[in-house]
């Protein structure tokens, strides 16, 4: 087998050294009770090519394939990719290191996280940024329980119920067994958050706001900020689409005090989901309430700058259950494709692309009201936004679905109330042909 | 110079500035398409200033990363033997399929009728994952070993608040990764500590003497972060199930023991393993990872949701039963990383799983053989995967683990897992897996006799290493006292 | 060390023995299918002993290759000025371009009808070559710029030998390349060779004076290799001509005029281009190349067959004239080499690389006119992609352009082409190419500045280099003394 | 444009500095009558993505695409490649750096080349092999030119009609407007090169045979060498498929003199004939004559092991005109696949890879023959053979088409002799069921 290079002979050999008869005496401290009856049920080993095959085989079972326009975004984005990202994270150094426990030979993964850390920071236009969480759902997570440690004896979030449902599952789940409590927070006509009730609830530690929210409407972070602050509760934003804020102002200048996210959109692909990428920040103060990694810069003996994982007593591995988080390994590759993905977009690329995205949608929504359908919420939004038809779609989603286009998700099973509503995403990817060919198919 | 032969070698390398020290305002790194719709006006009181990243070329960015790679070390530069870690070998053909387009463009809430492909690696996945483990309930979602954990122990509350019985205790043996407090303590459980018995092992009377009704269970990793195999496990886990907990199982050493044990027949209950080690996923500068859950038929009612099931031809997601502790993820957990996986898993098959192990386990236990005359074992017993050092020796010639792991760079290896487990002074935490092959073991075996007798000869080699990696030691405490995390 | 801030530092590599000092009998490195088919016996008088190859594992072969090429130098890790080469960044997507399935595994028999795509791109190719060159005819066979060469040495035979002239030398001037005496006679034809005039260029009279009924034409390399325009081209073409004769182009330095000069205005009737330099497609180690040839339309019937020619929408392969000079290529030339050129011209269209022949000659210029204070300009006229200084200065302190070239290495450079063009001594041929932006042929100058200083302050630092790189000077001597050709 | 990093106002800057006023300016040693009118005629510009769907397109163009099962040889083989060869080659340190010139900061290459050099030599029982000619038909003519001045005086070559068509071809225009002359020897009827003429045509430099030739048969190398040697010509092999002497006895031990051939087999892509790889062998006593670029074995000052190109007055760029040959850049990259590949399969694999090619062609001609299909030559062969159809093949070629297979090459235009015969070739990459659902094809 090629991964396992011993042969009989060194088998032999090294047995001999550790004074067994056969590979099976190496186990002898493991007690027949516990013993493995019999071989694995698993399928016969594949060579390299029959794998290819097999894996051909599985792209085949996809009906919608990579060829198919999937107008959906609710938290997973198709972005062009450069294959210069592809190219230089492939590369073993990076690859197939593992956390920069040895800074003096991980030097290229540690500057790698410190820039995209400050990358993220100036993004986000926060004061610090983490190593990563495992995705934007955990993040939100990881976001409530530091806003309960630093708001101290408080016991409840309150969580805007336009935050994507997935996250607030995840949130739920996390603060479950916990003595902690999640309220959720109505939306508007508008689509965007009401906090009208937030004073009634009481004893909040923290609110959290998506924006773009899961509607893709651009929630009014300002306002939000001044209210929540109002009530001496934490500020969180969440995020799906960071491409936003190259448009959109960003949670920092809003006075958000904790932002977590999904960096996704940033070179990943969609990926049925995963490998995701969690974003984490926080104003400077909070630092020590932090989950998650961070590499900060030092010097070495000669007095060179460096890089070394650093705060690690806010960390599990030295402060065991008294840790800000469980998090061990994060999503360390997906940091430095992200990080290379801000770098060769730049400022100025980020924007334009954004705004690309933002005028994209525009378009796309002026197609569809010609064709009679609603805009759901007036709100700005940037590259979502929900529609209701004045027929039913389906039939129309199923036309399209054979022209390899997937026209956006139907919301009925994340809101009852908006049932039979469509959320939808274009990017930089749908060609205005597509958009047009959607509204064609619209019944007036 | 020693007349050992040292992977290590001076080298050019190139230095590097940060991303913001270079570029130029214009410069594009990656296209932006041309618009083919009118531009759109935005409202101005929702417009940010821009983002003040740098500029840069293609060029630009191609060299600043081929750079910093240079400034690293992997698998694929030579041997890693992190203890606790299991950096293996990670096939390259495992890439390639987790690039499939198909596969890798998918989006996560398409119809299930729309993704047959994905959701059949998810389905088959789950079944060889309770075959290797003989448990038969698989959730994929969890993103790492530790998120794993964290799953585990929110079934653990399910199941306790389903017999409403309030438990807020939890057992944690003192060699357990940090992890395993940190996850329990997440779900509110108070984790006592159990003190390991002499040969490293836990015994039966200790678990026996703390375990009770107030108990949610015990979390036992098996192998133990000493490398050695918990032979009373199945004595603890009935304890432990005769007050009415249950056992977790930490499965990040599964790499010792595939084939070998079944954790059912242990008495296990939950268990979560790391495929992004025992499964030799890339998971460079620290993820991602994959730490799918295990679970006995009574648990599997409390798994999160969804997970994919088969009928017939069909595979769907399936939304579960109410007990469910719910989603722990946005959506299928790092499916690229179970991809993987599941691409290693056909490759190996049963077969060569097992052997894996068998070949894990001689290596560690040869490592173990020829070096314990001169380093002393932390525990003379029989090892799996990895086997554990003390610093006992070295102490003498005031050298510390440290500088031994430093000497190590020096000489081209990537150093042990060091100062853990705490129980064992200096720990020095050797883990070689299988993909190493025997003469680069004995030249590893060769280099670290080296160095101890340099710690005698020439201590300051040691005391001012590493002096050929591109940074000399770097000031870990002024990082902390005054924290500079961005620039 | 000096305040100048230099690429170069040191860093950490790992030695590695070559392949059959490693391995083991019975190691496998890659996947030999299990037989479906019966075995079949094989003639024992012909069978062979079997080939003494090492057996390695995947990690030994990849872990070997990883190594070595941590020993490297390219483009991708740094500033790479050698004269004649372009050496310009070779885009990242043309080799994802390159590998599609698809175009990438055609048979090159097929019949026509049967492979369109490849033959569309053979087709537009010639016709971008076309447009670039201003030579309407094109063939993209020769696999290299010397085979090019050669095809066109072959044409200029097949054209005399159509006129029935019997000739049998051809001019080639003092500054051409090693490949265009070598490529001419391989046609048996007797290179004269023809002194640049004062200021490195042709001049008219001394191509007048040795033009003959006996001349086959010239070989032009226009820009020249000292970086310098062969303004009296035309004149030279005529007096040429007038003779009877051909004028070959050597299009080696046509990143320098893309869009700036029509090669047939210029008198040219046959030229080569070498799209692994001008057209950016990645070459390491020395190849493989891609040399193109473009012809005249009255040369046209000459070349080698065959050619991809368009028909309505479908495209075949014509087999061309009798008078073609058949063929020189197995099949197509290095094909894959043309994709990727294909797709660096339509990445680019006619704008950019026209910019970046601007751009390319701006470098230069740039570095001609910041470094001429500090070494001395072969000749002081305006340059083209690439300028040429002497040794002239170094020797006062005896130190050759050779210690100037190895202190670059240790300072993170890969050093300038070095003694050629001939004609000047100790010649030193920067070509920064476009791809490199201002501040890094700022730190370039920088560095060069900083060594023509130490040459004087601290000689030795120039004669031990390379200190930094995996190995010190190596023995050219020894290596030709006592051949060792294998291991 | 990302790959020109120089923004306006650098480009203004360094205007300043060379004293020019604007770009056009610094051409101003190019004289009017030389310029480029207008602007070239090329396509607008594509971004990263426009040209990977133009790709597509062009992918979609080929008929026959890597889904389908081409039965042909010919010169270009169809094996499996592993993906750690395209891994590791694609490390930039290998792929954008060039001729190893500084040997101080090119071992990679240097190391790599001279063991490929070695494994050459292995492979084919030479002395020496050098870096690379461009292909196997350039390699041929080469070692026809290299025959020729070993041998001085004589003015004639003799080279097999067995010999691939397309490099007599190279070899034939090679020698055209020199003052030598190649004369073909016929193959008889085994399939085999017939020299019964040989002695008759005199004064011959050197003979060129191929083996296993372009019919697939295996050439009684032994025999041949003792009669070319008989002639006091020097002895030439050729070959396609390199693969064969994993089983086959190589020419080395057959007596060979100068060796020269195709390694596409050896972990290349079939890629439309290129970038192919034209290895080059002879024996020690002809290295001075050899063309092409030669790695050797030296030390540096510390005595440590490292190598350097050498031999170079053998060479264009030192001897000029009286190079050994005109050749510059060669086929490095290749020479580092194949060498990879080499060094993969190993001895043993090599070994078990050939016989499983042979296994399968001689199932193949079984299946055939039981269709009353004759295999014109009874010879031994290789991976490939010459078959003969009781009826018109090509309405079955038309069938098997559809059915993704391309049974094979129709000779007429090569061997006019041979016409309406198909050349067919299987590697480890035919599966059974391909070749029984040709022979199924084929009507009894
Ligand atoms: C024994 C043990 N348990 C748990 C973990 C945590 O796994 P992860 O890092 O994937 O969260 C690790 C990994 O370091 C481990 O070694
Ligand atoms: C001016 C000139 N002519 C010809 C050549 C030969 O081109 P190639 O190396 O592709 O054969 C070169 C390449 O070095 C060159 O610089």
């Amino acid at each position: 087998m090629r991964y396992l290079p011993h042969t009989d002979d060194e088998i032999e050999a090294m047995l001999a050294v550790v004074g067994r008869k056969s590979l099976e005496e190496l186990f002898c401290s493991v007690p027949d009770a516990c013993r493995y009856e019999g071989v694995m049920g698993l399928p016969e080993p594949m060579d390299e090519w029959q794998l290819t095959a097999h894996a051909q085989e599985l792209a085949e079972a996809m009906q919608v394939d990579h060829t198919y326009n999937v107008l959906i975004g609710a938290g997973s984005y198709h972005h062009n990719i450069p294959e210069t990202i592809r190219t230089v994270m492939s590369r073993s150094e990076f690859l197939t290191a593992y956390t920069p426990y040895q800074p003096e030979m991980a030097q290229g993964t540690l500057q790698g996280i410190y820039e995209y850390q400050t990358l993220v920071t100036r993004l986000l236009g926060m004061d610090v940024a983490n190593a990563s969480i495992y995705d934007g759902a955990s993040a939100l997570a990881e976001g409530l329980l530091m806003g309960l440690r630093v708001a101290k004896k408080k016991a409840k979030v309150a969580v805007s119920a336009a935050v994507h449902p997935h996250y607030r599952e995840v949130a739920r789940a996390y603060l479950e067994p916990t003595c902690y409590e999640m309220v959720e927070l109505p939306v508007g006509p508008d689509g965007r958050t009401d906090l009208s009730g937030l004073a009634a609830i009481g004893d909040v530690a923290a609110v959290a706001i998506q924006s773009p929210n899961f509607f893709g409407v651009i929630e009014d972070l300002l306002t939000l900020g001044k209210d929540i602050h109002a009530v001496r509760a934490l500020f969180i934003t969440s995020f799906t689409e960071p491409l936003a804020y190259g448009l959109v102002k960003n949670p920092g200048a809003c006075g958000a005090d904790i932002v977590c996210g999904e960096g996704q959109s940033f070179g990943l692909p969609r990926s049925f989901g995963g490998a995701a990428l969690g974003m984490f920040a926080c104003r400077d103060e909070f630092v020590r309430n932090m989950p998650g990694r961070l590499v900060g810069q030092t010097q070495d003996l000669d007095g060179k700058r460096g890089f070394v994982l650093t705060l690690s007593t806010r960390e599990q591995h030295i402060r065991r259950e008294k840790a800000t988080s469980n998090i061990c390994s994060n999503q360390g590759i997906c940091t430095l494709i992200a990080a290379m993905y801000m770098a060769s977009l730049g400022g100025s690329g980020l924007g334009e692309l954004a705004r690309l995205n933002y005028s994209k949608a525009e378009y796309f929504k002026a197609q569809l009201r010609a064709k009679g359908a609603k805009i759901v919420f007036d709100s700005p939004t940037f590259n979502e936004f929900v529609v209701e038809f004045k027929e039913e779609f389906r039939p129309t989603y199923e036309r399209l679905l054979a022209k390899k286009i997937v026209a956006g998700l139907e919301l009925g099973k994340y809101y009852p109330e908006h049932k039979g509503r469509y959320l939808f995403c274009v990017t930089e990817t749908a060609g205005k042909e597509i958009m047009d060919a959607v509204a064609g198919e619209v019944k007036p | 110079m020693s007349t050992t032969n040292i992977p290590g070698a001076n080298g050019i390398i190139q230095n590097e500035p940060l991303l913001w020290e270079k570029g130029k305002k214009g410069r594009r790194g990656m296209c932006v398409p041309a618009s083919d719709v009118p531009e759109a006006r935005f409202p101005a009181e929702l417009q940010g200033q821009g983002i003040d990243f740098p500029d840069l070329s293609e060029v630009d960015v191609v060299r600043h990363y081929t750079r910093l790679s240079q400034w690293n070390y992997g698998v694929d530069t030579g041997m890693y033997p992190l203890g606790s870690c299991t950096m293996k070998y990670n096939p390259k053909i495992n890439e390639k399929v987790a690039s499939t387009p198909q596969l890798a463009a998918a989006h996560p809430m398409l119809a299930d009728g729309l993704v047959q492909g994905n959701l059949q690696i998810m389905y088959e996945l789950q079944e060889y994952l309770a075959a290797i483990t003989g448990l038969p309930g698989v959730t994929v979602q969890p993103a790492a070993g530790a998120h794993g954990e964290l799953t585990g122990m929110l079934i653990f509350a399910a199941y306790h608040k389903a017999k409403n019985s309030k438990r807020n205790k939890i057992l944690i043996p003192d060699t357990a990764h940090g992890t395993n407090p940190a996850s329990a303590a997440l779900c509110g459980y108070k984790p006592v500590p159990i003190k390991s018995g002499p040969n490293g092992i836990l015994d039966i009377q200790s678990i026996a003497a703390v375990m009770d009704e107030e108990t949610a269970g015990i979390m036992v990793t098996n192998p133990n972060t000493l490398g050695l195999f918990e032979t009373n496990i199945r004595e603890i886990a009935e304890i432990v199930h005769a007050k009415g907990g249950l056992v977790y199982g930490d499965g990040a050493n599964l790499n010792a023991v595939m084939g070998i044990i079944n954790a059912r027949k242990c008495g296990v209950d939950v268990m979560h393993l790391n495929l992004h080690k025992t499964f030799s996923t890339p998971h460079g500068g620290g993820g991602p990872g994959a730490g799918p859950v295990c679970v006995t038929e009574e648990l599997t009612r409390y798994l999160p949701a969804p997970r994919a099931v088969k009928e017939g031809d069909t595979y769907r997601l399936d939304y579960g039963r109410p007990e469910s502790v719910g989603r722990v993820h946005a959506f299928h957990g790092n499916f690229s990383v179970l991809l993987r996986a599941y691409s290693y898993i056909r490759t190996m098959g049963a077969k060569n799983l097992k052997k894996a192990s068998q070949l894990a386990v001689l290596n560690a236990a040869y490592i173990k053989e020829k070096l314990k005359g001169t380093l002393p074992l932390a525990y003379n017993r029989p090892c799996m995967h990895e086997c554990v050092f003390s610093d006992a020796l070295l102490q003498e010639d005031k050298i510390s683990t440290l500088d031994l792991a430093k000497r190590l760079i020096d000489c081209g290896y990537h150093p042990p897992t060091i100062y853990f487990p705490l129980v064992v002074h200096g720990a020095i935490m050797i883990e070689p897996t299988e993909t190493e092959c025997k003469e680069d073991i004995d030249q590893f075996i060769e280099v670290v006799k080296m160095i101890v007798r340099e710690a005698k000869e020439n201590p300051e080699l040691l005391r001012q290493a590493p002096m050929r990696a591109k940074m000399r030691r770097l000031d870990e405490t002024l990082a902390a006292r005054h924290p500079c995390l961005c620039g």
